[in-house]
């Protein structure tokens, strides 16, 4: 691709990388190693020393050879390995079972091969680094964005002249917005440097304002040499006004991360609020539903390996289905037997609790599983360079609250709704009128499993899964429902959201322990206030 | 309520199990040598703990292989603590005296070893340990095949800070003891080599911590102010994953700031999707991808006795097979299983270690250990990029702590003590007696 | 001062009387029961509204020392919200109720007020099913119930003679160590009218003694609250016209929370407004 | 009597008093008389084992006061017994001394390692065994007072009050477990050497120990017996089947549950008191929630409201974890889990439900029941 590379640019960017290629040349004959051609540089790459490989990379990346910049992203994306009959180098594709082969020069395929033929060129973070330093120089003119904004914020604040003169030459041309923001940044942080003080005026102004570390860091920098006093205020007043900046997205951030927090409790607990809110049975499995709906995701993606982006939204249904027959099965077996004697349930599902525990161990494995996060679930939303919200976080806060009103449209707009309200009032009433009570307390049950399953899925991509997880959710979903107010799904959702943000705002100055002492506590004396919780229930249906 | 001790029955059902599983060539008339094994096969650490019960009892079937040891065949007696810490100072208490074994493998958890401790003392038994752990302790009865501070931590920061350039430092931990001391002893060693207050974090977390979004940012703000920062965690097993998977979100990647782990090893490996983690580190003394025939021949026997060529092996039971080889030369050099011979025996005894070098057995009961650094790979494993030129010497106290710089453990006579303080020239605290 | 600023001054006053400045300051015991008028409870200009329904406005009610009075009405015409404020169980939005000429009931908790010697029976009769029939007496019996003397208390012969003494009146004498939870639905009707009995409180009120009873109970019944008449003062909460007749001699109709009218069974029967509020029906 | 007054109609607990005799009178001389190899030899790791189980009753016997007679659900009592379990662990440590690794006169050796200078003033007095054995009873008891005084107070009944007991015993756990706490944090408290000047090691202190045990759990039940007899008793049940009308016939429901709940948190105390010294470490996995639902269950298998009935269930059940940890390691979760279920489902009056029916199909004269139907 660098063949597009108009004339004048490419002198420039030749030439840096001259200047790289006799850095390199000396490193090389220090390592002791005469090799400065590029074919020969292609057999160190195999070489097992990481020292060998990194000179091999300079040479590469100096060489100006077309290929390099190929070449040094496989090696970085760890797609290149080497072929151990005539120890080429190749770039592998895993295909179904084995390995399909490219050359790595001129991507001509060369077939299967099997996993034994081949072996992967492993490389260190050393070599990430000046693997991303060498692909950036090669690559900021690359008529991709995505890859032009990789290099361009790889080059941010080197202090390079060569670098900054090709930065110049990029800006010119550049349309994009975010990588011209990225390379003007370089040039105010290149304009700190420079002798002349309004130029390094010119700089701090165009810095303040930037939210990138990078920039306060450069003000940072200029601040602790300056010694002219007009420089010296303008950065400062720069540096503060970027802090004050910053710290209103910390606080945004910290709001987020409560608000995802209180989406975690949420889901672990909207479950619990039909079983034991609606139902009255003090369901202490609660957890180990949960835990189920993680395994079955787990197990989707055994099923589904090619296709994990694809996995959760197999594995939502498919877990809601698996937990909502276990916790029909768990109804009709036992729970059925005990209505009217809360406390007694609490005692008989603790029981089914460990044998589910015990089951997973001994069907699965005592150890932990690995859930994969789907591509899409990972990487964070950049709002700006400030504040990030992490995607995994923003759709299980998203996914919560579908949940959440999915759950109210059931059980105040549909026939199985009302019924079940009509049973959590008055049983016996219910059942003169009509109502097959028996298969509501069922269904009802199944549907508060279900959706801790569905909760499962969830957690699955934040936390590890194993046997032991329910144990970790279930006192706080009780404390959520609990807090919230039994029998009232919103406030389910408000207590849970309520204690996340609270716990996320006391954790800076609490630490993340007493943080979560000190929320037990208050909702300790909040109870002793309100005995019935945020939004108690009225009416008879409420005295337990 | 008077009644027959049940847990007699118990153990011989299991002992049996496992005779028949070592059929020894000699079946001798002699009693067996019996081998106790203290590992937790239920309840949180049962996730660890398990994998150590087999290879003890892989180690057993072997020896039994060569015939026994002394003429006798040896017998291991597997119970289950069920990561109930009282419950393993009970369980030790009846291996020793229901059962008369003539030596324990076993504990994970610092806290578990604390529990044995006194039991141990009181009766005389002789316990390996093969964990890492926090050091400040040598006992008469406990051999320490797992690595001391100064063979995981500062070596580890060491390579940091010499290799990668690394000038800014979050210790990060669970809060419990192990960590720590570990963040203690670094935290002085830094300052040590001129590092600033304010370049060192630490943060503890308690166990099982799930939620490391705040955490996170923090860690990511405090590498974000131009100096090369690196995290030291002493996180413990499963608050690892969503510390990874919550670092890989907010796009921390191991080249702007690697995590070395002291507790993340091939069997956690194994629980965890390693995407996000590829380039972290770890310190261990072993790796199952070092490339060494003691090393290739033990996975194989591994392999061929858990009959399963998925499973990993990992530094403990590394430990565990270099403390039973040299309790087995001990108990052969001694001609007995008698505590206090195997004792005297033992100490100045070498090993093969699976990575190359040997391992000695030193007077403070710890052994030499060379120090390995290793990058993980996206298939589980570690690629090794670092490691140290010789054995590293295993250190019961800390030489960068105020209550112990001056403290030594020798085992060997005239000194005979767990904590010898060097100044005063006396022996401290119970192990006087 | 103006006029606007006395009241809340009048207020804080009122809230800072230092003999009710602090609950533990005063006993219940310490209030004298004041009948001087021959009245011996007071209800004035009461109101009480359930997130906007009026279940009791501005009622005002007065019963007589030993006077036995029935109480009729539609329901939902605030019977049982009147008994309830009686004994503390609800707190009314405004107006009076004191016991007495002097004691202010609105200021004392359920046990307080049932130390004072006002006793209720329920509509559902509720007895200790797991407590023998004496047992339950004895439990209600008058006396000092706080903790510690409860737990050392010894039946004295006196008190003995007591319980059998009621177990007579409400003739339950050979049931006496059967559970409670063992007793038909009128025997516990009447347990727990003993039990009220044992309290020997000054004002006994009575929730639809006779609900779901047989006749020959009925009658046993009527004969039991005729034979209170006198000794207690006794408010009686009926629906069933005919049992009311047996025994009333004044009668209060309650119609949405306020009285509609009083007198003799007779005179208000009479009352076109009552005749119009039951047949309106 | 007194005693005969206490246990009329109680053959359950006659029975249980009398085994207990017989088991403290036969147990030390099995263990110290007969010699060690002669099948009659009671080991001393039985004997330490048995001490354990003791304690475990005293515990459920507490529970059982406020569960099966006041119908107050604790799943905190585990808290309770867990700071007792502290009070005495900390008198332990500072009879260490300077024997303690670090040899420092006066600091136990975690303070030492965590740079502490002097001992914290909560500390200060844990050298004098009454002032332990005390708080041993009185922290316990004024934590309850507190907790009962709000939670009694304000109404919070039923579930909301279970689930609070649990918040409170979840947080108790967080906090030991943060090493700035000062007790140890994970590791807890360990290595005792010796109580009173005997030494822990020595077979004759673990006799006494058990001996102490045996007594105390005696007393306890006595106590409790004393309780339940009394018309206080009769007052608890009332409350626990209608609450309201207690409230009518003038009792103060609130002071009443707030007297026996705080009773029981003392006796749990003391229960773990006397636990520490035997089991040699008091952590804070202690206070974790599961152990306190687990001792409820204790309750609901021996037999709800009926205090024999809890002794029973506490020593079956953990005999049966001893014993099941060791058999079948892999499958003994699902054995105590299928207990659980089947014994709700079938036994709802527990073990002492099935004696008394026994008792009442071949006596003619049928004996009152004392034991309440179980109702939530």
């Amino acid at each position: 691709m660098p063949t597009r590379i108009p004339l004048h640019r490419g002198i420039w960017i030749s030439s840096l990388l001259v200047l790289l290629c006799l850095f390199a040349v000396t490193r090389v004959s220090a390592e002791g190693s005469e090799t400065v051609s590029f074919e020969a540089a292609l057999i160190d790459l195999s070489d097992p020393s990481f020292a060998v490989k990194q000179a091999a990379v300079d040479v590469i990346a100096a060489s100006g050879d077309p290929r390099a910049a190929a070449l040094l992203q496989a090696l970085a994306a760890g797609q290149l390995y080497v072929r151990d009959a005539d120890r080429a180098l190749v770039l592998v594709s895993p295909s179904a079972g084995d390995y399909r082969l490219r050359d790595a020069l001129d991507g001509s395929e060369l077939g299967e091969a099997s996993r034994r033929e081949v072996k992967k060129i492993a490389i260190n973070n050393r070599m990430r680094t000046q693997l991303r330093t060498a692909i950036a120089a090669l690559t900021l003119a690359s008529p991709d964005p995505a890859v032009r904004l990789r290099a361009a914020q790889q080059m941010l604040g080197d202090p390079n002249p060569l670098v900054i003169q090709a930065i110049r030459d990029q800006l010119e041309e550049e349309e994009n917005r975010q990588v011209r923001d990225y390379l003007t940044l370089s040039l105010a942080l290149a304009d700190l440097q420079d002798p002349a003080t309004e130029i390094r005026l010119r700089g701090i102004d165009r810095l303040s304002g930037s939210l990138y570390p990078a920039a306060r860091n450069g003000l940072n920098r200029l601040l602790s040499a300056e010694t002219d006093p007009e420089v010296r205020d303008a950065a400062e007043r720069a540096r503060t006004h970027i802090e004050r900046m910053r710290s209103l997205n910390e606080a945004a951030e910290t709001l987020f991360f409560g608000l995802s927090l209180g989406s975690v409790l949420v889901l672990a607990a909207i479950g619990l609020a039909i079983t034991f809110g609606v139902m009255g049975v003090i369901n202490m499995a609660h957890g180990e539903l949960i835990m189920i709906g993680a395994y079955t995701t787990y197990l989707v993606q055994q099923a589904m390996p090619h296709w994990i982006d694809y996995s959760l939204f197999v594995a939502i249904p498919a877990a809601f289905i698996v937990a909502g027959l276990m916790g029909i099965l768990i109804e009709r077996t036992v729970i059925r037997f005990l209505y009217g004697r809360p406390l007694e349930t609490l005692l008989a599902t603790f029981g089914i609790s460990l044998i589910l525990q015990q089951l997973v161990r001994t069907t699965i494995s005592a150890q932990n599983v690995a859930v994969q996060n789907p591509s899409w679930m990972s990487g964070s939303l950049q709002i700006n360079p400030a504040l990030a919200l992490t995607y995994s976080r923003l759709y299980i806060l998203i996914f919560a609250l579908l949940v959440f009103f999915a759950l109210l449209v059931i059980l105040k707009r549909t026939a199985l709704g009302l019924q079940v309200r009509a049973v959590a009032q008055n049983r016996a009433m219910a059942r003169s009128m009509g109502v097959r009570s028996g298969r509501v307390d069922a269904l009802t049950f199944g549907l508060g499993a279900g959706v801790a399953g569905v909760a499962g899925v969830a957690l699955s991509q934040l936390t590890n899964v194993g046997p032991n997880m329910g144990q970790a959710y279930i006192i706080d979903s009780f404390m959520v429902v609990v807090f919230g107010g039994v029998g009232n799904l919103w406030g389910t959702l408000v207590a849970g959201l309520t204690l996340g943000v609270a716990n996320k705002l006391m954790e800076p100055w609490a630490g993340a322990v007493l943080a979560k002492i000190l929320v037990l506590v208050f909702i300790i004396l909040f109870i002793q206030k309100r005995p019935r919780g945020l939004f108690p229930q009225r009416g008879r249906a409420a005295d337990g | 309520m008077s009644k027959p001790n049940p847990i007699k029955t118990t153990l011989l059902s299991a002992a049996c199990a496992v005779a028949l599983m070592a059929l020894t060539p000699a079946q001798s008339a002699e009693p067996p040598i019996k081998v106790g094994v203290l590992h937790s096969l239920s309840g949180t650490m049962a996730i660890s703990e398990t994998t150590l019960k087999d290879t003890v009892l892989m180690l057993v079937e072997e020896q039994n292989k060569k015939g026994g040891l002394l003429g006798r065949p040896l017998e291991a007696v597997v119970v289950d603590p069920a990561s109930d810490w009282p419950l393993f100072a009970e369980k030790a208490r009846e291996l020793l005296t229901q059962d008369k074994v003539d030596v324990v493998f076993g504990c994970w958890t610092s806290v578990s070893r604390k529990s044995v401790l006194p039991v141990f003392e009181e009766l005389n038994g002789l316990l390996f340990y093969p964990v890492q752990y926090e050091g400040e302790e040598s006992s008469k009865n406990v051999f320490y095949t797992g690595a001391a501070p100064n063979q995981q931590a500062i070596p580890a920061v060491d390579y940091l800070k010499d290799e990668l350039g690394i000038e800014r430092w979050v210790l990060a931990g669970t809060d419990y003891v192990y960590p720590r001391t570990t963040n203690r002893i670094l935290e002085a060693y830094l300052k040590q080599n001129g590092v600033a207050d304010e370049d060192i974090m630490i943060d503890y977390t308690p166990f099982g911590h799930s939620d490391w979004q705040s955490i996170v940012a923090r860690i990511k703000r405090f590498g974000s102010e131009g100096k090369k920062t690196a995290v030291v965690s002493t996180i413990n097993g499963d608050a690892n994953v969503p510390f990874y998977k919550e670092l890989a979100n907010q796009g921390v990647t191991a080249d702007d700031i690697p995590v070395v782990a002291f507790s993340v090893g091939e069997e956690e490996l194994s629980g965890i999707d390693t995407k996000p983690l590829v380039g972290h580190l770890a310190a261990w003394n072993y790796f199952m991808s070092v490339d060494d025939p003691n090393n290739a021949e033990f996975i194989e026997t591994w392999h061929g006795f858990i009959k399963n060529d998925k499973r990993v092996t990992n530094d403990p039971m590394e430990a565990h097979k270099i403390g039973f080889d040299l309790w087995v030369q001990a108990v052969e050099k001694a001609g007995t299983t008698d505590t206090d011979a195997v004792q005297a025996a033992i100490i100045g005894l070498e090993t093969q270690n699976l990575t190359g070098g040997t391992a000695r057995m030193l007077p403070n009961h710890h052994i030499t250990k060379p120090v390995l650094i290793g990058e993980i790979q996206e298939d589980g494993q570690f690629a090794v990029v670092w490691q140290t030129d010789e054995e590293v010497p295993g250190d019961a106290w800390s030489d960068y702590l105020e209550g112990s710089k001056d403290l030594i453990a020798d085992w060997t006579p005239p000194i005979m003590c767990g904590n010898f303080n060097t100044v005063t020239q006396t022996c401290l605290g119970s192990e006087a007696e | 001062m103006n006029p606007a600023a006395r009241k809340p001054v009048e207020q804080l006053r009122e809230s800072m009387r230092r003999d009710r400045q602090w609950r533990f300051m005063y006993s219940t015991l310490d209030l004298e029961l004041d009948v001087s008028q021959g009245v011996i409870l007071y209800l004035e200009g009461l109101h009480v509204s359930f997130d906007g329904f009026k279940a009791i406005n501005d009622l005002n009610f007065y019963v007589n020392a030993g006077e036995l009075r029935c109480v009729i009405g539609p329901n939902g015409a605030g019977k049982t919200t009147m008994m309830d404020i009686i004994t503390g169980k609800t707190r009314p939005d405004g107006g009076t109720a004191s016991f007495g000429r002097s004691i202010d009931l609105l200021q004392l908790s359920e046990p307080e007020i049932a130390a004072l010697g006002i006793g209720r029976k329920f509509q559902k009769p509720t007895v200790f099913e797991s407590h023998t029939v004496f047992q339950n007496l004895e439990l209600a019996m008058a006396g000092d119930k706080r903790v510690f003397p409860t737990l050392f208390a010894r039946l004295t012969g006196e008190q003995r003679d007591r319980i059998h003494e009621v177990l007579t009146t409400i003739g339950l004498q050979e049931l006496l160590d059967q559970d409670a939870g063992a007793l038909s639905h009128g025997q516990k009707q009447w347990l727990e009218i003993g039990m009220l009995l044992m309290q020997d409180p000054q004002l006994l009120l009575v929730d639809e003694p006779v609900a779901g009873m047989t006749h020959q109970e009925m009658d046993r019944t009527a004969e039991l609250l005729l034979s209170l008449e006198g000794r207690h003062s006794v408010v009686v909460v009926e629906h069933d016209m005919d049992f009311v007749r047996s025994i009333a001699k004044r009668v209060t109709v309650l119609h949405q929370g306020a009285v509609l009218a009083e007198g003799s069974m007779d005179e208000v029967q009479n009352d076109p407004r009552v005749i119009e509020v039951y047949l309106g029906e | 009597m007194v005693l005969g007054r206490l246990l009329r109609d109680d053959r359950g607990g006659q029975a249980m008093l009398a085994v207990l005799l017989l088991v403290a009178v036969l147990v030390p001389i099995l263990n110290l008389v007969v010699p060690e190899g002669n099948p009659w030899h009671v080991s001393t790791y039985t004997v330490t084992l048995l001490g354990k189980y003791l304690t475990y009753a005293l515990l459920a016997v507490a529970v059982d006061l406020v569960w099966g007679y006041l119908g107050i659900l604790s799943l905190g009592h585990a808290a309770f017994f867990g700071l007792g379990g502290y009070a005495m662990g900390m008198y332990l440590m500072r009879q260490i001394g300077d024997r303690g690794v670090y040899g420092h006169p006066v600091l136990p050796d975690f303070m030492v390692f965590l740079n502490w200078t002097e001992l914290p003033w909560f500390w200060q007095g844990f050298d004098m065994f009454w002032f332990a054995v005390l708080m041993a009873i009185l922290v316990p008891g004024v934590l309850a007072f507190v907790f009962g005084y709000l939670a009694f107070r304000s109404r919070v009944t039923g579930v909301y009050l279970s689930i609070m007991t649990q918040a409170l015993t979840y947080a108790l756990m967080l906090a030991f477990f943060r090493n700035e706490m000062g007790f140890g944090g994970n590791n807890g408290l360990t290595d005792f050497k010796d109580i009173l000047g005997f030494d822990l090691t020595n077979d004759t202190t673990r006799i006494g120990l058990f001996l102490a045990s045996a007594l105390t759990l005696a007393l306890g039940y006595l106590a409790c017996r004393f309780i339940v007899t009394s018309r206080l008793g009769r007052v608890a049940v009332a409350i626990r089947d209608a609450e309201a009308r207690t409230r009518f016939i003038g009792y103060r429901v609130d002071h009443v549950k707030l007297a026996i709940f705080t009773f029981s948190a003392m006796l749990a105390g003391i229960a773990g008191a006397l636990y520490v010294p035997q089991v040699g470490i008091i952590n804070p996995g202690e206070f974790s929630p599961l152990n306190s639902i687990e001792l409820v269950i204790w309750v609901a298998i021996g037999g709800r409201a009926t205090l024999y009935g809890a002794v029973i269930g506490a020593v079956l059940v953990n005999y049966g974890k001893t014993y099941f940890t060791g058999a079948f390691p892999e499958a003994w979760l699902f054995a105590l889990g299928a207990l659980f279920v089947l014994v709700t489902l079938f036994l709802p009056k527990g073990i002492a439900g099935l004696f008394s029916q026994a008792v009442t199909w071949w006596r003619v004269r049928r004996p009152r029941e004392r034991t309440a139907r179980v109702t939530p």
